[in-house]
């Protein structure tokens, strides 16, 4: 386990931000080193100063192979053997899968066409190690989220570096998809290629690394061999404070009262008998914490957007017992429905508007009765988030796309809290989001549902579902195959509806 | 010979502008009296190009005549040619294109106009003083022959000094203002020659404003074309004359004289020059179009 | 390596970082480097040509570029939402003309502005339609407008300019003065006050910006957005209509070609003040003070007496030159 | 109630589906569409007028679009990008003027149509440094650039037509025929074959899409994208140069307002055929399709002699249609 790439002294300061102080970091071919710390620790930051993304702070060095250098963009750091998967995915939505995976390398014919009969045949080998079901010529743009981050994980692994770096690669994959992830890490560790692996998924970390390095505010806490930590170690070392018990005891609010019931909703489309989602019957109570898993592209998504007027469906729908008409978000958002969806950068943020005003776009009426904007009643309302939420950001006047991840999604969740819906729908709400304010997100969903909210959870966490959930449904092919009260819940009967 | 009904005869002006308008009145009205049938085909733009699209439509639904108005005469030569061979009767009106072997040509020339414009002037503010020239599409070549004409004229008169040529377009709006900044960047302007429509309409415009209703004594404005409002700048006193071509009789002239070649009974064609009048105070309202 | 005005760009680099300082606590960094090299520009033209800093020449420069820059507000608004209006020109000239024809019918001066108003409304609306409701791309939708208004003109006028006779009171919209300032003038600033305070503090402004920015992300947040581009289509339309009526006053002749070509002055002036024809970016101010540029330079190259045949060429690189020291000052600051 | 052109609509709907067939194995259904409502209007204009379908009007239609057709071939790439090039019928018109003076100084032919070609790439290369170096944002970089190309043409020109004497062998470009099928349009099909290769069957097509489809994602990959924007910038310069010499050969006179407002023409021929302005989407066989569209509707109606003053706003109306019509059918397919 040789050492290839070393980090030393590296710092990076935005306007406002001190993202990374003084960082060091070696990483080792044939070894999987774990990253992690809290949200805006700096990781990603400090990933993309190692991809020639950023340019450090003066003072700081990078050496690979003792030697150093300067690392100039995305395609020096690739050349020097580096890849990388963002966090945030970056594909190009026009052009198929294959086209994709091999951007910028396509392979060619001797008489310098492309020769597309050779990347979709690879296309399609690399995807099968991934046991991935999707055809090479399909457009990226008709993918869901998890699809996406499968091909941006065969895209990384194709490029045969000597180090990839994956930045939450499973933030958005069920669990069925991270197993398949951990082997293929395994097999590229055997093969001595380097991997520094970022996750708020501690089970991960113990699971896979040799090796886990922590930060914390920009700075390096420590880094040690997995043998030498323990899951209180790591998280005492990433938050610095004594963490509430992780999943904390469940009590359920749930009353009798529907709040929300579903009959016969069906994809509205050109082809009825092929709609993938067909036919879902159930009732949301209020106070009740209703969980839905299912595996990747079972279909949950589109049972939400159904709802939330974003598709056109068939079957009814009725909100207090009485039956609505939805065919914009708009109406469903009238009708007292909130949705946080699970693509933050593509529907839930607009990026270049900053904190305040992406918080405030839900429910801007409440601080403009007339037509003005009361702008103070504004920030003071989402500063009182953003401290709630521990979203860690200059002020409210910074623009979104200047934070991390976490961050992002810690403002989505708020933007929908605070209009305080009757019915929440959340999809993926922790994606992202680190161990500390996981627990917090739970604990604000609690205390919704005790306050007389019906809350739908989709999460492809499975023991999150469980944590959280009064009652689970688990969707299998666009169905509801079965649904659980907490009782008879476990992992095991879960997975088993969800797969058999 | 055809039927008088079975004849069409196409007309094609430059571009939509009042002078046109009075050319389709006498060509429109002369085909009537005629019996035959009168197609009147505007270009969108000024662009030699585009009449030569127009010409190819027409021989393709083969016409028996086309009079033309020329925007460039070179870019023509070739197709009216063509349409010679094919047994199309073509003549040109008030801009030629002598090359191109068309029939005749009927109209004024610009240069002597310009000329006579030139030569209005130098009277008006005896033969000395800063004068300017407002014209329309830079790239326009009746306007060109007209400012040639007054370059002409004004060579004789060495005390005349031509201190700016402005374009605007042929905009309205785009002519007050270079009306405007003419008037400040000159203060001891004399003279103004509205060589395109709106040259008359946008100084009498200025003129007629607070602040440079004091120049109305000192500034003398020639104009072309007999718009509504250059009419009304000559009745005000803001403009000293009009150059006044003959749209109408050249409409008229046009179609009767390819009538006649349709029918044979015109077979050699000598060209006729319409005229131009000088329209002031004084014939305000007595001259012919 | 760095792409201008892609939202993921921004990821890599802030462009509005906070100056100190009233102006720019209400001008973004952007509108003020365009009003710097504004500025630099007037002081070359003052330095040159004695006849430039006068009140008379000021004024009426401001009176020359103000149906333009009128126009530029509600062209900015359709360009923060991701659109473009190029029908613009074609309304004002057809706006004007409506106008012209109730005089000639011996309408109230009332019923007249009306008439132009409505027209206005009435492109924007059928504009908005199109892309709002039909999903015609806007270039395409204000596009078709843009020919059909002018189509209707020369079917109305048959080429020949409309010089109704109006009422005293009707000319002095366009030619008359409040002190020392033109009407034009006035109008032109009271509409960017009223619309730069709409942009900035209203609710509408909000979502007209977050339509832009990310248009899914805002329609999943209850934003109307098809009604907010029908809006603002509407909006233009209509305040292009306002620019027919002010320019049918000003000059008293409705010309069939009133308005030619104008729009692409008009997005230029909205672009050249800091709006991105992806959405999301631009202000009032900007666009404004963009019109300003145009319109002085405009000025500058006649009273400094440059060969009317070089004057065209002379803009385009004095545009270019002053955009391209805006956007180098704010990347060298930005970065 | 789902947007167009947002790549996050897409998520929600894939908007080219496969349809059987040979053609479509050609073309996407956009293309069919806009085929299709060009098909129409052909037989619509067939019935109403004998004159129509005839080999030498339709040879000669298809002669007058070849211009616009052969420069949306350069803007569609540019557009595909996420860019926009509004100084093509500039660089045309100054393109066929350095022609033309390269054979009133007596210059051989060869060396006269390389000046015209090398005019065209030279302020392609200007238009790309100024948008991928300084970086300022494509429609004012390119609006510059047409204001000083038209610029240009009046200093030289004053305003008067150039129309040097040429060799017969030179006029055969324009005004030639092989077979019953005249030069220009030989050029347009040549053109539209290699270019249609270009940017299906090659890397550098691949990333014209990738770059328009996503800058940054693309750029991270290891697509030059500065360099391919700076690359189709050229392209569009050099194949606006090569429009004026075709012109030039044509008409064997340069005029100083030859190419004047041809972008919007241009640009809409290729937003016609589907080429959409955010980027990423768009076809070269799409833009001549929509070229032909516009170039059929004029010359129907002068055969037809529908009032001409009535022509624009018919041509705005029946693009509108079309284009809705187009719109209607990917819509009720796709979804
Ligand atoms: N372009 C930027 N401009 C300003 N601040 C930035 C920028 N990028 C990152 N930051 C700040 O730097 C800090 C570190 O961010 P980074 O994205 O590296 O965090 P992270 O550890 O990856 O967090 P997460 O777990 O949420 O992804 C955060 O406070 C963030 O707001
Ligand atoms: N625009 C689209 N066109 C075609 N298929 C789509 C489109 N969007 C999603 N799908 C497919 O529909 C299926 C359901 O997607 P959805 O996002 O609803 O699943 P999910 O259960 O939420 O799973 P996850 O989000 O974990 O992938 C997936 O197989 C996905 O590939
Ligand atoms: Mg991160
Ligand atoms: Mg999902």
């Amino acid at each position: 386990m040789s050492l290839f790439l070393e980090m030393r002294d590296v710092s990076k300061t935005f306007p406002g931000v001190r993202a990374l102080n003084k960082v060091d970091l070696e990483v080792r071919l044939g070894e999987v080193h774990a990253l992690a710390g809290e949200n805006g620790a700096g990781k990603s930051t400090l990933m993309k100063i190692m991809t020639g993304v950023y340019t450090a702070d003066p003072g700081g060095r990078i050496l690979i192979e003792g030697e150093p250098i300067v690392i100039r963009d995305a395609v020096h750091a690739r050349a020097l053997g580096i890849s990388i998967i963002y966090q945030e995915l970056s594909m190009v939505e026009n052009l198929t899968v294959a086209e994709n995976i091999f951007l910028a390398r396509e392979p060619l014919r001797a008489s310098g066409f492309l020769d597309k009969a050779r990347m979709n045949r690879e296309a399609a080998e690399v995807l099968a190690t991934l046991q991935m079901d999707v055809s090479p010529v399909t457009p990226v743009a008709q993918l869901s989220m998890g699809q996406k981050q499968m091909i941006e994980i065969a895209k990384a692994i194709s490029y045969r570096s000597k180090i990839i770096i994956m930045d939450e690669p499973t933030a958005s994959l069920s669990h069925h998809e991270a197993v398949t992830l951990m082997g293929q890490i395994r097999r590229l560790r055997q093969q001595g290629i380097g991997i520094v692996y970022i996750t708020h998924r501690l089970d991960e970390i113990f699971e896979i690394a040799d090796r886990v390095t922590i930060l914390r505010d920009g700075s390096t806490v420590d880094s040690l061999p997995i043998a030498e930590v323990t899951r209180d170690i790591l998280v005492r070392k990433m938050v610095d404070r004594e963490l509430s018990q992780l999943y904390g005891k469940h009590v359920c609010h749930a009353t009798s009262e529907v709040l929300l019931d579903v009959k016969g909703l069906t994809l509205d489309q050109p082809r009825p008998h092929q709609a993938k989602v067909k036919n879902i019957d159930f009732s949301l109570y209020r106070g009740e914490v209703l969980g839905f898993f299912g595996l990747i592209g079972a279909g949950r998504t589109e049972i939400m957007e159904m709802i939330f007027g974003m598709r056109a469906s068939t079957g009814t729908i009725a909100i207090d017992g009485r039956q609505v008409a939805i065919h914009e978000p708009s109406d469903a958002i009238a009708h007292g429905i909130g949705f946080v969806t699970e693509d933050r950068k593509g529907q839930g943020l607009v990026l270049g508007m900053n904190v305040r005003e992406n918080f405030s776009l839900t429910h801007l009426e409440a601080y403009s009765p007339n037509f003005f904007v009361n702008r103070q009643k504004e920030t003071a309302r989402c500063r009182d988030f953003v401290k709630s939420l521990g979203i860690k950001t200059p002020s409210t006047e910074q623009r979104v796309v200047n934070l991390s991840g976490g961050n992002q999604q810690k403002i989505v969740i708020a933007k929908w809290v605070a209009r305080s819906p009757k019915i929440l729908i959340v999809d993926e709400p922790t994606r992202g989001i680190d161990i500390g304010a996981k627990a917090e997100v739970h604990a604000l969903l609690a205390r919704l549902a005790s306050d007389g909210m019906g809350i739908i959870v989709i999460s492809s966490d499975l023991p999150e579902v469980l944590a959280v959930s009064d009652r689970v449904i688990v969707i299998k092919d666009g169905r509801i195959s079965q649904t659980f009260e907490r009782a008879q819940a476990s992992q095991e009967t879960i997975m088993e509806a969800a797969t058999a | 010979a055809k039927d008088a009904k079975d004849i069409v005869i196409a007309v094609i002006p430059k571009v939509a502008v009042p002078f046109f308008d009075d050319c389709n009145t006498g060509a429109a009205t002369a085909a009537k009296t005629d019996g035959v049938q009168y197609q009147w085909v505007v270009p969108q733009n000024t662009q030699g190009s585009t009449q030569v699209k127009i010409l190819e439509d027409l021989i393709s639904k083969k016409v028996d005549g086309i009079a033309i108005s020329v925007n460039e005469p070179k870019s023509v030569e070739a197709i009216i040619k063509k349409a010679m061979a094919s047994g199309i009767k073509v003549l040109t009106f008030d801009s030629d294109s002598p090359k191109s072997g068309r029939s005749m040509y009927i109209g004024t020339s610009n240069g002597a106009a310009g000329q006579t414009m030139g030569e209005s002037m130098a009277k008006a503010i005896d033969g000395k003083g800063e004068v300017a020239i407002v014209t329309g599409q830079l790239g326009a070549v009746n306007l060109n022959e007209r400012i040639a004409g007054i370059k002409k004229a004004l060579a004789k008169y060495p005390d005349i000094k031509l201190v700016a040529t402005e374009g605007t377009e042929d905009d309205l709006a785009k002519a007050v203002s270079v009306d405007e900044a003419l008037f400040r960047g000159h203060p001891n302007l004399k003279g103004i020659f509205g060589v395109s429509q709106v040259g008359g309409p946008s100084v009498a415009k200025v003129l007629a404003t607070k602040e440079f209703g004091a120049k109305k004594d000192t500034v003398k404005v020639f104009a072309f074309d007999d718009l509504p409002d250059t009419v009304k700048g000559v009745k005000e006193g803001f403009i000293q004359g009009i150059m006044v071509q003959r749209p109408v009789t050249m409409g008229k002239l046009s179609v009767d004289h390819l009538l006649a070649q349709i029918n044979g009974t015109e077979t050699t064609s000598a060209d006729v020059d319409t005229g131009v009048t000088v329209v002031d105070a004084s014939n305000l309202n007595g001259y012919t179009k | 390596m760095i792409v201008r005005d892609s939202p993921a760009t921004a990821v890599l680099r802030p462009r509005h970082t906070a100056v100190g300082g009233r102006v720019s606590a209400l001008l973004q960094v952007r509108e003020l480097n365009v009003l710097t090299a504004l500025l630099v520009v007037v002081a070359l033209i003052s330095f040159s040509t004695p006849y430039f800093l006068t009140t008379d020449n000021l004024m009426g420069v401001f009176r020359s570029f103000s149906l333009i820059a009128i126009m530029s507000i509600g062209m900015v608004m359709v360009i923060i939402t991701g659109g473009i209006d190029l029908s613009v020109g074609s309304v004002m000239g057809l706006s004007s003309l409506v106008t012209a024809l109730g005089f000639q019918s011996g309408l109230p001066t009332a019923v007249c502005i009306l008439g132009g108003l409505a027209t206005g409304l009435l492109f924007g609306l059928f504009n908005g339609v199109l892309i709002t409701v039909i999903r015609l791309p806007p270039f395409i939708a204000t596009l078709g407008s843009l020919s059909i208004g002018r189509g209707l003109m020369y079917i109305i006028t048959h080429g020949v300019p409309l010089t109704p006779d109006t009422p005293d009171v009707f000319a002095e919209i366009g030619q008359g003065y409040v002190g020392l300032v033109p009407v034009p003038v006035v109008i032109m600033l009271a509409m960017t006050i009223v619309f730069s305070v709409v942009m900035r503090k209203t609710r509408f402004g909000r979502h007209v910006y977050a339509t832009g920015g990310n248009e899914m992300a805002a329609r999943l947040s209850g934003v109307k957005t098809g009604r907010v581009k029908l809006l603002v289509y509407m909006l233009s339309g209509l305040i292009a209509g306002l620019a027919g009526i002010v320019s049918f006053s000003r000059y008293l002749s409705a010309e069939p070609a009133s308005g030619f070509g104008a729009e692409l002055d008009v997005i230029a002036a909205a672009a050249i003040g800091g709006a991105s024809l992806a959405g999301g970016v631009g202000s009032v101010e900007g666009a404004i003070i963009g019109a300003a540029l145009a319109g002085i330079i405009a000025n500058g190259v006649v009273l400094m007496n440059i060969n009317t045949y070089a004057q065209q060429a002379i803009t385009g690189a004095v545009i270019l030159i002053a955009v391209s020291l805006d956007v180098w000052r704010s990347r060298s600051k930005g970065a």
